[in-house]
């Protein structure tokens, strides 16, 4: 493996004196899929917001692709090849779920903040995103306010969004939390087929999904990784049995 | 030195009487998000009907009933304006207040016509209280003095020491919380309401006969009462105090000493250009610190909302 | 309110009335001043006292050009530059040949500058602007033209008036200035500074500043640097709730010597003055009522009084415009030739009832006529203001007040 | 108050569709043909001059909405731009050599260029965050530039102002610009480029971005794109067109005041913006005739213009917080469900009376102000070609039954037209 995608020594943060991500090293190497998991609380969220650098780290590095992101902001980050979704919906809800994903679309084929081409005018723009809706099924729903999706449409149009700009890392946070059954499987299956040759980066709490999903997984418990390996053996591993999966499994039984 | 200390009374006056009306506002600012603009009309309002009362029953009655018929008139407003319009969101609702205003105005006028009032000082008060080397002090400012501290004191007791207070404290923050532990927040928010421009009414109560009663007075301190609370804080009771303070002392001291830019410039080692009628900065050299008082304000606002953007005593960044 | 409320006329269909109403048997005069917002008050009142003067001193007395009424139709310029050039063109377009207008200098300036525009581009629809209040000097100096004619007394004459009445007060030997900052608080101070200089060597002035307009919420930091200043004499040409507000602050911290004002008596001021302003507050003007000069005077200004009870008859000057006005219609024979009632303007002497005669100088187009000092008090006082007992009683008079007055002005006639 | 003025997307009370209308040529021939035959219907001086009024303020709106409808940054200031503009155009007015040596028509990019250049010093600070600080620095620049116009007399020459005279400009095939009619033709042509222009810009990357930062600004920035120089972007754009709009106001009045700068400028303009709908492109058009209408030619017929421009502002708020146009584009769905006709009968029985009610309670209102405020022994008033005295019974009674009768039928019938509404709405059904 050469330069790995994405690669974090020693990051910490803390909310004042409460350390919530104490010390993390990591790697994750090119179109490999990784899951993040651990309990609630764990700082799985926190964690992506500092690679992301919405929030400001205390400590540590995070490189993408061999490259420093120390006191870049966000859209300079994405900029670099990183994209990621929300926790919590976050999409453009007053615009029509076209104009969501063909702005997703503007920065990655090179429109910028240009004032002299029409967004209309362009081809490659308009079919560019009527690709992105035909991927992620929402073709039907094109020209309804993106408000007015139901919660699955809302995720699916979210992942859409994130992975327009053609990222090569892409970070989803929780893709199927809230979901039921059969939307999880449509996710997944979603995901499945839109990060194709891309390194993802996940943090889930459903099981069936990060097992189905993800190369190699991680094990966050209060801001440590305790165990990074894939999945046969993280599911083997008695630090993790006992701090996460232990308590998990037994509820299933 | 004499000077100095009547100016700090002077400032004093100006300041707690901005800091009645922004008390009120800051506390609706921080629960309801909303630029409240009819503030100041409150204000005049408070003033009109002193004024009206005080032909009839006298100033004391006035002092009296008319903050209470203002805080009235604005809980209707929250109940039957800005509630409805609530639910569109904050622009709408900050515009309404915006209209409000102006139709607040339009009705003054059309009550009481386009002259100034004559709203007096009570002949009780109508004295010098003391002089400090020939400047007379007029009791009635000292009055002034004494009602603004009793309702900030009144005020800081009935927010940090009542079980009202921590209800309203808390669902400021948290109004789904508060609401959930079965408190009426949409009362709290109305009562708020009124008692925010209930305040604003009692300081144009006793504004009106010292800095007039005519239909212009809102629109002169409208917005200087938003500049208050953004310096201080939004939301920060002690912060609106401060501001408002800090602003009535500046104002006060600017005007009061003959400071001029060709003074400050040349001071700090930039010489003054030889052809001044020619130069285009030629009016730029030429102010003096009482031309600029009342501007000082706005001066001290942007600079804090570009490097401090939460205002001196702000908790979170708005 | 004798302007019609026709409230129901669809605002497109007025569009084409503006433009059809065009003929009429009245001389009509536009009034574009404020009739509504923070200085309708002046201009209301000032409406009342055109209407009053063109139905008592002309109306009712059968008209001229044998039994041609006066209209004096009012236009709300809200006191805004762009509102007032609006106007103008609605009354011009409505047939309108006389345009009156006061309340400041700043729609003064536009207006003269439009209506010179106007004729020169429009000779068939030419107007006369009849200025009877606006008093920056420039009006009848540098930007002085054949189609302005000012019946107020410009701020360097009242100044004028006002020093030789601080230089004959041997209690005055320290003057403070303070005014508005802008050009008219500004031209105040400057021609103060001026006259006294020229007229005395030991009146000593101690303070001289300008205030934001309109800004001040408290005027006591001013007063104290006043009073301390030792000052005898205060002069200000603040208007409207800066002089209110000024002149009590004065007052109530302790300074006693007169105040000269421009502006200091109507549209509520005096009643708000009251007692406290008792022998302190001065101010300048033209036309006497207290004490009356005249039955005719009386008779005047009781008929005023019967139709607006709360009214004042504070702008004397608009009764003389509207006299001077008629007599130049009947001396050019018509009222449609603006030119030639303007050639019959210029250098008229004109008796007014108020006492004493106005030249309108042909030089500059500036009315020259004698000027007063008033004091406001409610002594002798026949005829007071906003329905207190308080009014302004005449203590002092300059005859043709700035007769040898320089200009600057270089009339062009068409 | 939340980082981001705009309305909470979750309250389908209030949609934003500015971006959801595809580019058609067809409006934009019809508005061009309107603008040319107006003169001929509204042929009188006044009613240029009205009409000027009118299309500068709505260059200004629409310069505003760019702002506040399509980037979600609501400015407390915006007339400064403007001003600023117009009196950089003054200034070049008054140099009669450079003045001389263009036409008079392409006078107003100079003033878009100096507008454009004051918001991108401004902009430079103001817009790093939206909401409440954006709003509050827009209140304090404009307070201190509108302060400055009265002590920086080089520039904005006190309080007089700055004139000029546009016939010194090179003349344009011959047109000097004497007359109303031409200064009409030229402040048409801006309107119509000036509207098209800011139309396009919607629809490049930069403005659709506007909207999509204004929705959710931490998410454009996981995009790629800066919030803030989006902002930037937009605010400088606004400004320009802002100044546009200065400059025809020079043109038009050859005379700028400290009145272009102040506070009560930029607050109109925002209520004409309002009033007119922020959420559609042509919204901030609409409202800026109406108000023009209502401050123009209504404060011709009563002193209490204002009061009633209030009353009809407040009402949109409070009932269409779409403003007109939103009102307007509320009938889109049930034109296209061909479903009109049945709201012309229930429309006409509510609205009709409702209409005559409101007129009678404005009678009621001016009787009164005619009672209170009118000279003595000045009984007689007119309203609607009717004369009587006001200081009898009669008027009063009548007034009072037209405005019971009529509010009391509106309100009967209320629950119908709501019915019929919900029916029209309602896809398939009867018809």
């Amino acid at each position: 493996m050469s330069t790995p995608a994405l690669e974090l020594t020693g990051l910490k943060k803390s909310f004042g004196k409460a350390e919530i991500i104490r010390g993390i090293d990591l790697s994750i190497g090119k179109s490999e899929r990784h899951a993040i998991i651990g309990p609630n609380g764990a700082g799985k969220s926190t964690l992506f917001n500092l690679i992301t650098a919405r929030f400001p780290a205390t400590e540590g590095t995070v490189k993408l692709h061999g490259e420093d992101l120390a006191g870049l902001q966000p859209f300079q980050i994405n900029r670099k090849g990183l994209s990621r979704s929300f926790q919590i919906t976050n999409i453009f809800p007053k615009m029509t779920v076209f104009e969501n994903v063909r702005c997703a679309l503007l920065w990655a084929q090179g429109y910028k903040y240009s004032f002299w081409n029409l967004v209309n005018k362009s081809r490659r723009l308009n079919e560019g995103a009527d690709a992105i809706l035909d991927q992620i099924n929402l073709l039907p729903r094109r020209d309804l306010p993106a408000g007015m999706l139901s919660y699955a449409e809302q995720r699916a149009l979210e992942i859409g969004i994130t992975i327009a700009g053609g990222a090569d890392v892409i970070m989803l946070d929780e893709p199927t939390a809230g979901m039921s059954h059969s939307e999880t499987d449509y996710i997944t299956d979603l995901i499945l087929k839109v990060t194709e040759g891309k390194t993802l980066i996940m943090v889930e709490h459903d099981m069936g999904v990060v097992f189905g999903l993800a190369d190699r997984i991680s094990v966050l418990v209060y801001g440590e990784i305790i165990a990074t390996n894939t999945p046969e053996l993280v599911r083997a591993d008695p630090k993790v049995q006992e701090a996460y999966l232990g308590a998990a499994l037994e509820e299933e039984h | 030195m004499e000077l100095i200390l009547v100016n700090i009374i002077d400032g004093l006056v100006t300041g707690l009487l901005l800091f009645m009306l922004s008390a009120g506002l800051t506390l609706i600012f921080s629960m309801m998000g909303v630029l409240n603009f009819a503030h100041a009309s409150f204000y005049m309002l408070g003033a009109y009907f002193a004024y009206q009362i005080s032909i009839a029953l006298g100033f004391w009655m006035g002092l009296l009933i008319a903050p209470l018929i203002v805080g009235v008139l604005g809980a209707g407003v929250e109940r039957y304006g800005l509630r409805r319009v609530h639910q569109y969101g904050h622009v709408p609702e900050l515009i309404f207040t915006f209209g409000l205003a102006l139709l607040i105005e339009e009705l003054v006028q059309f009550i009481w016509g386009k002259n100034q009032m004559p709203y007096n000082v009570p002949e009780v008060l109508n004295f010098t209280a003391f002089s400090i080397a020939g400047n007379s002090i007029p009791a009635f400012k000292i009055f002034m003095i004494f009602i603004s501290i009793g309702i900030f004191i009144g005020l800081l007791y009935i927010l940090t020491k009542t079980r009202v207070g921590m209800i309203i404290q808390a669902a400021l923050s948290y109004p789904r919380t508060v609401e959930a532990l079965g408190h009426n927040v949409p009362l709290i928010f109305m009562g708020v309401f009124g008692v925010g421009t209930a305040l604003a009414g009692v300081a144009g109560v006793i504004a009106g006969p010292v800095l007039g009663t005519f239909p212009g007075m809102a629109f002169v301190l409208g917005s200087i009462v938003f500049v208050t609370i953004v310096i201080g804080g939004l939301g920060s009771l002690w912060g609106a105090l401060v501001a408002s303070l800090l602003i009535g002392w500046m104002t006060t001291f600017a005007k009061s000493y003959n400071i001029r830019m060709s003074d400050i410039l040349n001071g700090i080692g930039i010489s003054t250009p030889e052809n001044l009628d020619d130069n285009i900065f030629r009016d730029f050299w030429t102010v003096t610190s009482p031309q600029i008082a009342d501007i000082l304000p706005y001066i001290l606002m942007v600079l804090i909302l570009i490097f401090r953007p939460a205002g001196l005593f702000g908790k979170r960044e708005s | 309110m004798k302007k019609l409320t026709k409230l129901g006329a669809v605002s497109a269909l007025s569009l084409i009335i503006g433009a059809t109403s065009a003929f009429a048997e009245n001389i009509k005069i536009a009034f574009i001043d404020p009739l509504s917002g923070p200085f309708a008050s002046t201009g209301t009142n000032g409406l009342h006292q055109f209407e009053f003067a063109a139905d008592y001193l002309v109306n009712q007395k059968g008209g001229v050009l044998g039994g041609t009424n006066f209209e004096v139709i009012g236009f709300d310029n809200k006191i805004s530059p762009k509102e007032s050039l609006i106007q103008l063109q609605v009354a011009i377009d409505q047939g309108v040949r006389y345009i009156v207008q006061g309340n400041s200098s700043g729609v003064a300036n536009a207006l003269t500058e439009a209506v010179e525009k106007h004729n020169k581009r429009n000779p068939d629809s030419r107007v006369l602007f009849l200025n009877y209040a606006a008093v920056d000097p420039a009006l009848t100096n540098e930007k002085c033209n054949f189609w302005h004619f000012r019946f107020d007394a410009n701020a360097d004459l009242k100044m004028d008036a006002i020093t030789d009445s601080i230089v004959a007060n041997p209690d005055v030997s320290k003057v403070y200035l303070i005014g508005q900052d802008y050009s008219f608080g500004k031209a105040v101070a400057a021609a103060a500074n001026r006259f006294l200089g020229e007229k005395s060597d030991t009146i000593e002035i101690v303070g001289d500043e300008l205030h934001p307009i309109g800004k001040v919420k408290d005027f006591t930091p001013y007063s104290r640097k006043i009073v301390a200043s030792g000052a005898n004499a205060v002069i200000t040409g603040n208007w409207g709730a800066d002089m209110l507000g000024l002149g009590k602050s004065i007052i109530e911290n302790g300074f006693e010597g007169p105040i000269y004002t421009y502006y200091a008596a109507g549209s509520g001021i005096t009643a708000a003055f009251g007692e406290s302003g008792k022998g302190t507050i001065r101010l300048v003007g033209e036309g006497k009522v207290n004490p009356s000069p005249s039955q005719e005077v009386s008779d005047y200004y009781n008929a005023f009084l019967a139709k607006h009870p709360d009214g004042n008859l504070d702008q004397t000057r608009i009764a003389n415009t509207i006299g001077m006005l008629a007599r130049a219609i009947e001396e050019a024979g018509t009222a449609d030739d603006v030119v030639a009632v303007a050639s019959a303007l210029e250098g008229m002497e004109y008796e007014t009832m108020f006492g004493g005669k106005i030249l309108m100088r042909a030089s500059d187009h500036q009315a020259i006529q004698d000027l007063h000092i008033f004091e406001h008090t409610d002594e002798d006082i026949a005829f007071p203001y906003d329905g207190s007992t308080f009014g302004v009683k005449v203590i002092n008079t300059i005859e043709m007040a700035g007769a040898d007055s320089p200009t600057t002005c270089e009339m062009k006639r068409p | 108050m939340t980082d981001q003025i705009t309305t909470d997307p979750s309250k389908p009370a209030q949609r934003m569709r500015a971006g959801s209308m595809s580019l058609t040529v067809g409006p934009w021939i019809v508005a061009a043909v309107a603008l040319m035959l107006m003169p001929y219907i509204f042929t009188s001086n006044s009613a240029l001059t009205i009409m000027n009024q009118m299309w500068i303020t709505v260059v200004f709106a629409l310069a505003y909405n760019m702002l506040l409808g399509q980037g979600g940054m609501l400015s407390f200031g915006h007339a400064v731009y403007a001003g600023v503009g117009g009196f950089a155009c003054m200034h070049i007015m008054n140099n009669s050599d450079l003045f001389a040596s263009f036409p008079l028509p392409v006078l107003p990019i100079f003033g878009g260029l100096f507008g454009m250049g004051l918001a991108m010093i401004v902009g430079a600070f103001s817009t790093r965050s939206a909401g409440t600080v954006f709003a509050m620095i827009s209140l304090g620049v404009g307070e201190l530039i509108a302060a400055c116009s009265v002590i920086i007399v080089a520039f904005f020459g006190g309080e007089e102002g700055v004139s000029g005279d546009r016939t010194y400009a090179m003349p344009f095939f011959g047109n000097e610009f004497l007359q109303q009619i031409d200064v009409y033709y030229l402040t048409s042509f801006w309107v119509l480029l000036s509207a098209i222009l800011m139309y396009l810009w919607s629809r490049t990357p930069v403005g659709r971005m506007a909207n999509a930062v204004r929705d959710n600004p931490e998410r454009a920035e996981f995009l790629g794109y800066s919030a803030r120089w989006v902002r930037f972007y937009s605010f400088v754009a606004s400004g320009f067109f802002a100044g546009v709009a200065g400059g025809l106001f020079a043109i038009n009045y050859e005379i700028l005041t400290e009145e272009n700068l102040n506070t009560a400028s930029s607050g109109v303009i925002l209520l004409v913006t309002f009033l007119g709908g922020v959420g559609f492109f042509f919204g901030p058009i609409i409202g800026a005739i109406v108000f023009t209408l209502v401050q123009t030619v209504l404060s011709l017929q009563t002193e209490l213009w204002a009061f009633y421009a209030g009353s009809l502002f407040l009402a949109t708020v409070m009932f269409f917080p779409g403003g007109l146009a939103g009102l307007m584009m509320m009938h889109v769905p049930v034109f296209r469900l061909g479903k009109m006709k049945m709201l012309l009968l229930p429309y006409a029985k509510t609205l009709i009376p409702a209409a005559i009610g409101i007129l009678g309670l404005c009678c009621l209102v001016e009787m009164t102000f005619h009672y209170r405020h009118a000279a003595t022994g000045d009984h007689e008033m007119t309203l609607f070609w009717t004369t009587f005295d006001s200081h009898t019974l009669m008027p009063w009674i009548i007034a009072a039954a037209i405005t019971a009768v009529g509010l009391g039928i509106a309100k009967m019938t209320a629950p119908a037209l709501k019915e019929a509404w919900d029916e029209a709405n309602t896809a398939g059904g009867t018809s």
